[in-house]
């Protein structure tokens, strides 16, 4: 099977600050993969410029074996550019998507300080999810001209929310959750997208090590059941290498190690740039 | 099942309310020596309209602000606009010449009226029906004219966060004002005259072949528009669209990661706000009979921001409510503040011209500052609980 | 000649009193993120208090009272109408800036009957004097060297003092600063009041120049001094300075353009266009810095 | 449990105004054995304030001179009730249906156009008739038939100025000065033009935004341009910064006013000066002793009128328009014999007075058949007004 996801020399530098520096890496299909790293290694913002939020000054991103982002630094950015193979993309045209566009693609992630529209039910947090598919003008939407479809995308959002064990809370305001059910309904918001990959912040930040444990079930699970590609990043070591089919770790923006769980829990470069600060985060 | 209950109630609920308009207007020429307060000519029929006019805009606004978050203050802009398209269509001909007699007349020299008077003839049934359908036609051009210049502005301005977006669109409103004061386009917009002559309201009041009026219905002709956008409004609200406006508002960077279009969903949001705000500037030409430049100054636009914050952003009902109470008050109630007063012999100190707008504005700086949630807050009127409330209370006694 | 020179004149001076006013916007939207629609009516009513006082007292007493009694306005504004609504979302502030600027308009028309006022004659500014062959008011050379010095003093203030030093650190980063033991109601006055005590000293210079004040005559002095700090940058006080003589040379050579044109009457919405463009283009104006959002 | 507690309390205000201002209405109807009341239809607040006020003056000294009219063997007590329209089209509407709503028999003002045309439709409406007292456009009577005014016309304001200009100063060049959007401002500044430019002068056109305060690029361009009058049409607040502006320039043009810069704001400015201003009026102090003495005492006596005319006694035009305009109205009442609204509007037409502002008659379209103008200047040294010549218009040449 292909990969799902394919970085190639993705830089991201903002003003004089290297946030991501030249990295490559790939997510084959069906697997779940890690990104790890010490805090401000540049891993959310890599998953920024996957999804469209920023704009990598160079390098290219292919998602299916298609290539949906591609920049070059140019004109001030040019000048002030610090990264690698700054010319190799120079003759290619530029692709830069906007956040829904990737979404529209099939790439559906969550947040790591979770962002759940706040003044409304669980149920219609979900159910805005599934507007980008629906098959509606404002017209008809205004006119009701197509009941059909509203109640398509009822039934399917109240089926996500059963799966998910969610339903009983539909009519609860989405902050009123506790904090682990908000991840959870976060994870539900992105499914309900219809994703073909799952990109995950921190998905277990905050949880005591039952629900990390928990977690880490609920994601084999749906990986499985929505047939989704799953890339995460994540603190938690226990919880990525318990679920991990392969892990990237990087720090200061560039990659230090890639590996089997196993090959990247005894790297040396890990364990002096990374593990250390990752036992501080688990004792807090 | 329950949605349907409750639009089914809201129905009842509007129609309850329109006939109780034609009643009311009409209560007078029923029932012989009422109060004077529900004489035709009384100002409660005036601010009735006027309130109706602007709860149109006061809703249209809040779509933009309260429902899509989106901070802006070009209302009076738009409401020109409309106001300018539905005048500039809808002088009859004949009277082009003496409205425009700066300028010896208009650059089109025939009225949407005219050409539809040619159709269906201009007097009798034919005359009524030519009105009616030049006024809805030239209403929804005048909504459609200040929407298509609201998506021209809206290429540039959307892009902006907040209180920039805000003072943009202020700025823009300015300097369409501007342009249509301009004397050089005084062959269609009349420059700084008014233009005035086209149908207002009360030309849908009924006559027979005297003159006389039969049955009156200029308050019910805006009430009937009003309530229809305001529903449209509504269902564009509790739509699929609806919801995905109220995501932009609720976190945009969370909308647009579920593959909402940001730019897309506020150009429409905007644009339908302003469409709405066209029709009621229309609406509210025909409300002061004529159509000037001078009157569509930010201070309108404060006023109708003042008037959603007030019902609560992010609550129609709320907005509706408002809006009667704030020009019932400013505009009827408490103009006793404005003259001097007598309570026995003792001489009320203070009252006297423009005392009424200083308690005015201390009562909104209390409502803004101690009721920030507004009088509804982001709830609704539910007619059908109202109803169910009332049975509940029957039973009981 | 004469005549660009006249109008140079008028636009540099226009331009400084929209600098006095355009500081204290930038001042508050550095630190409250707030438009403070009011502003422009507070500057009103310090001309209406320098009428009222001079009709009594001394100039030299009336003066420095205007001054001390528009910092006092200032600050309760902000004590009774932005205070409370620190913890609300910024539209409400905006809104509550509104109202204020509604009640101060209202009670200025019901205080003056809405007649015109006439700002009285301070002797030495009001005098007229001769350059280059045209006529103009003591106070049009005066206020753009008045407003540099004050600008320079403001600066030493910001940069020098710890007041200056919280104002900064509280414009960069409200909650931080918080945490850090600032204490930012106090920081929010002084803000208040320097803009406050400017609006004051621009309303002595305007009103010496254009002495008729009516209700309203706060209002476009005010948008155009907002005008101007968002092009010079918001919350960049050289900015604002230079946005706003950039804006007032603009304005009155629009004003001073052939009249065969007829474009005269588009001065002020020239100012706005500009705004657009400049937000469109360069959403930081000309000396602010870039926000970056946290995702 | 809150939002219910405002709710309700929003209901009862609601309920509880209507029911006052229900109850209000029908006294005011009742008491009206022996009151006749007279609306007094004029800006309080907003930009016309100013001359508003003076002219209520006027109509308020005149009510204290002549409390009673005796119809038919009857005295019936006058009472003047106010409405405050806000200088404004929007707020006009209701302030004019507030009058038709306090029963009154006939309706005084406005002081500008604007408003009186917004406010209009509704006196036709009610079939109440109204005298304009100085809204000099020519739309103001033109298609409504229950509208009349004392006054002469832009039109002939404007060519009373222009000949003014040539007789006077033999001037070849004139620099036109309007608000853009104003259109008192433009209207009188096109009429001039017509004039001028048809007897072979050259007339350059400008406009200023709304709200603007520096006027020196303006009389400077005047100067560079050499131009031999400067006209300034504008309204007090406007006039007042432009002679103040003129006076630091040492500008030596002469200055032509139209009836708005008949004002002691105005004239106040000029003082000390070295300026030339000549304004067309209505009416010249001196033009009648009794009056000048009267209004006089009256404003010296009363703080509010002293406000009102702007702190000192002197007397401007539209205080003794609004004199003459409760004359006509007692007149008017009079030949009604009743207070009776359709009997008075059917009087107006024929009603004949010779008011301190010169005798006063009806036209068809109900306009004043004028045909001269005061024309005065300001004596700067001793800052009154000094009367220079009585002025036709071309049409009596």
């Amino acid at each position: 099977m292909g990969n799902a996801l394919r970085l190639e020399n993705v830089t991201m530098q903002f003003g004089g600050v290297v946030s991501v520096n030249n990295l490559s890496l790939e997510v084959p299909e069906k697997k779940i993969i890690a990104l790890i790293g010490p805090n401000g290694a540049g891993k959310t913002t890599a998953f920024n410029c996957i999804t469209g939020v920023y704009q990598p000054t160079n390098g290219l991103i292919e998602f299916m074996g298609k290539p949906i982002v591609r920049n070059h630094p140019t004109g001030k950015a040019a000048k002030s550019y610090k990264g690698q193979n700054e010319d190799k993309y120079k003759n290619e045209a530029v692709l830069s998507p906007t956040p829904d566009e990737i979404t529209g693609m099939g790439i559906a992630r969550t947040f790591q300080n979770i962002r759940l529209w706040k003044s409304m039910t669980v149920f219609e947090n979900v159910l805005i999810a599934k507007h980008q598919h629906a098959k509606q003008t404002v017209f008809s939407a205004v006119f009701r001209g197509n009941l059909a479809e509203e109640k398509r995308m009822r039934d399917e959002t109240m089926a996500l929310l059963e799966e998910q064990g969610l339903d009983i809370y539909k009519d609860e305001l989405a902050v009123s959750l506790p904090y682990g059910l908000q991840r959870r309904l976060e994870i539900a918001r992105a499914l309900a997208t219809k994703p073909k990959l799952l990109l995950l912040d921190e998905p277990a930040a905050g949880m005591n090590p039952q629900e990390t444990i928990e977690l880490a079930d609920f994601v084999r699970q749906i990986r499985k059941k929505y047939d989704l590609t799953v890339f995460l990043i994540e603190h938690h070591m226990d919880l990525v290498m318990n679920i991990s089919d392969y892990i990237y770790v990087i720090d200061f923006g560039s990659e230090i190690a890639r590996g089997i769980p196993e090959e990247v829990q005894n790297n040396k470069h890990v364990i002096e740039a990374y593990l250390g600060v990752a036992e501080e985060a688990e004792n807090e | 099942m329950k949605q349907k209950k409750k639009s089914f109630s809201a129905v009842i609920g509007i129609s309850v309310l329109l006939l109780f308009v034609i009643l009311l207007e009409n209560i007078s020429a029923l029932i012989p020596g009422l109060p004077q307060v529900f004489q035709p000519t009384s100002p409660l029929f005036t601010v009735l309209k006027k309130a109706a006019v602007y709860s149109l805009v006061a809703v249209s606004m809040n779509l933009l602000n309260g429902f899509t978050g989106l901070f802006s203050l070009g209302q009076a802009g738009f409401m020109l606009l409309g106001a300018y398209t539905y005048a500039i269509l809808m002088v009859p001909a004949d009277q082009k010449e003496q409205v425009y007699y700066l300028f010896g007349g208009c650059a089109f020299d025939s009225s949407l009226m005219d050409v539809l008077g040619k159709l269906f003839g201009t007097s009798g049934a034919g005359g009524a029906v030519s009105m009616i359908l030049s006024c809805l036609i030239a209403l929804i051009l005048a909504g459609c004219v200040a929407g298509v210049f609201a998506y021209l502005i809206g290429i540039p301005v959307l892009r902006l966060k907040s209180d920039y977006l805000a003072i943009a669109t202020l700025g823009f409103a300015e300097i369409l004002r501007a342009i249509f004061q301009w004397q050089k386009l005084g062959k269609v917009t009349n420059g700084a005259n008014m233009i005035k002559g086209f149908p207002t309201f009360s030309s849908f009041n009924i006559t027979n072949s005297s003159g006389q009026i039969v049955l009156r219905l200029s308050t019910f002709v805006p009430f009937l528009i009003v309530s229809l956008c305001i529903v449209l409004i509504v269902l564009l609200i509790n739509s699929s669209y609806g919801r995905a406006f109220k995501s932009v508002r609720d976190d945009e960077v969370a909308a647009e990661a579920m593959g909402i279009n940001l730019f897309r969903h506020k150009m429409l949001s905007f644009v339908i706000s302003s469409f709405f705000a066209g029709v009621g500037g229309a609406l509210f030409a025909m409300y002061v009979a004529n159509a000037q430049a001078k009157a569509f100054t930010s201070v309108m636009t404060y006023e109708i921001l003042l008037i959603v914050v007030i019902g609560g952003i992010g609550s129609v009902s709320g907005s509706v409510l408002a809006t009667f109470l704030y020009v019932a008050c400013s505009e009827w109630w408490l103009r006793f503040l404005d003259s001097e007063q007598y309570i026995g012999g003792f001489k009320v100190p203070l009252l006297r011209n423009g005392f009424r707008m200083v308690i005015f504005s201390i009562v909104i700086m209390v409502i803004v500052l101690f009721f920030s949630q507004g009088i509804m807050g982001s709830n609704e009127i539910n007619i059908g609980a109202l109803l169910n409330r009332f049975k509940k209370k029957e039973r009981k006694q | 000649m004469e005549y660009v020179i006249s109008v140079l004149l008028s636009g540099i001076s226009v331009g400084g009193q929209y600098a006095l006013i355009a500081i204290g916007y930038t001042l508050v939207y550095g630190i409250l993120r707030l438009i403070n629609f009011a502003h422009g009516d507070v500057f009103m009513v310090a001309g209406l208090m320098g009428i009222y006082f001079t009709a009594t007292l001394p100039i030299s007493v009336s003066l420095p009272l205007v001054i001390i009694l528009t910092v006092l306005l200032g600050f309760t504004i902000e004590r009774a109408a932005y205070k409370p609504l620190r913890e609300a979302p910024r539209m409400s502030v905006m809104i509550s800036a509104i109202g204020v600027s509604y009640l101060l308009q209202n009670t200025a028309t019901y205080v003056t009957g809405g007649q015109p006022m006439t700002y009285p004659d301070i002797p030495f500014l009001s005098s007229t004097v001769n350059v280059a062959g045209t006529h103009t008011k003591w106070v049009v050379i005066i206020t753009p060297f008045l407003v540099l010095v004050l600008v320079f003093a403001l600066t030493q203030l910001i940069n020098h003092t710890k007041v200056g030093m919280a104002m900064r650190a509280v414009s960069k980063d409200f909650e931080t600063s918080m945490l850090m033991g600032i204490r930012i109601d106090r920081v929010i006055s002084a803000t208040f009041v320097i803009g406050s005590a400017l609006a004051a000293i621009g309303s002595i210079l305007f009103f010496t120049n254009y002495p008729a004040i009516t209700p309203t005559a706060g209002a476009m002095p005010g948008l155009k001094a907002f005008v101007a700090a968002v092009f010079g940058g918001i919350g960049s006080i050289p900015g604002a300075v230079i946005g706003a003589f950039l804006i007032g040379i603009c304005e009155t050579i629009i004003k001073g353009l052939p009249s065969s044109w007829d474009v005269s009457v588009f001065s002020d919405a020239f100012t706005f266009a500009l705004l657009i463009i400049i937000l469109v283009f360069k959403p930081q104006g000309l000396f602010g810095e870039a926000a970056t959002d946290k995702v | 449990m809150k939002k219910i507690t405002a709710i309700m309390m929003a209901t009862v205000l609601a309920f509880g105004m209507t029911a006052c201002g229900a109850a209000g209405g029908s006294g005011a109807a009742g008491g009206s054995g022996d009151t006749i009341k007279i609306g007094v239809f004029e800006p309080s607040t907003g930009d016309s304030a100013s001359g508003g006020k003076k002219e209520i003056l006027g109509m308020q000294y005149a009510n204290t001179e002549t409390p009673t009219v005796e119809v038919g063997g009857k005295t019936y007590k006058i009472e003047l009730v106010m409405a405050d329209n806000g200088s404004s089209a929007d707020k006009a509407p209701s302030a004019a249906s507030e009058l038709v709503g306090k029963d009154v028999s006939l309706v005084l003002g406005s002081y500008g156009s604007g408003v009186s045309m917004a406010g209009g439709p509704k006196f036709e409406e009610a079939g109440l008739a109204a005298i304009g007292v100085t809204c000099t456009n020519p739309n103001v009577t033109a298609g409504n038939d229950y509208y009349f005014r004392i006054c002469f016309l832009d039109n002939f304001q404007a060519d009373v100025l222009a000949n003014f200009a040539m007789d006077k100063f033999s001037a070849k060049k004139a620099y036109c000065l309007g608000e853009n959007g104003n259109e008192y401002d433009q209207g009188l500044v096109a009429f001039f033009k017509q004039v001028f430019e048809a007897a072979g002068g050259e007339v350059i056109a400008d406009s200023f935004p709304t709200n603007n305060s520096d006027f020196t690029s303006y009389l400077n361009k005047a100067k560079s341009e050499g131009a031999d009058v400067i006209f300034t049409p504008v309204s007090i607040a406007y006039a007042k910064q432009i002679m103040e502006q003129a006076n630091s320039l040492n500008i030596d043009i002469p200055f032509l006013g139209s009836d708005t810069l008949d004002d002691n704001m105005v004239l106040e400015a000029t003082k000390g000066t070295n300026l030339k201003l000549y304004v067309s009026t209505f009416y010249q102090e001196g033009g009648s002793e009794a009056f000048d003495k009267g209004i006089k005492d009256y404003i010296n006596s009363d703080s509010n009128a002293m406000t009102a005319n702007g702190g000192n006694d002197t007397i401007s035009a539209v205080t003794a328009m609004g004199y003459d305009a409760y004359y006509v109205a007692l007149e008017a009442i009079k030949a009604a014999g009743s207070g009776d609204k359709a009997a008075i509007k059917a009087a107006i037409p024929n009603v004949k007075y010779d008011g301190v502002s010169g005798s006063i008659a009806f036209d068809a379209v109900g306009d004043a058949v004028r045909d001269t103008a005061y024309i005065k200047t300001a004596d700067t040294a001793s800052g009154t007004w000094a009367f220079e010549k009585v002025q036709t218009g071309s049409g009596n040449k």
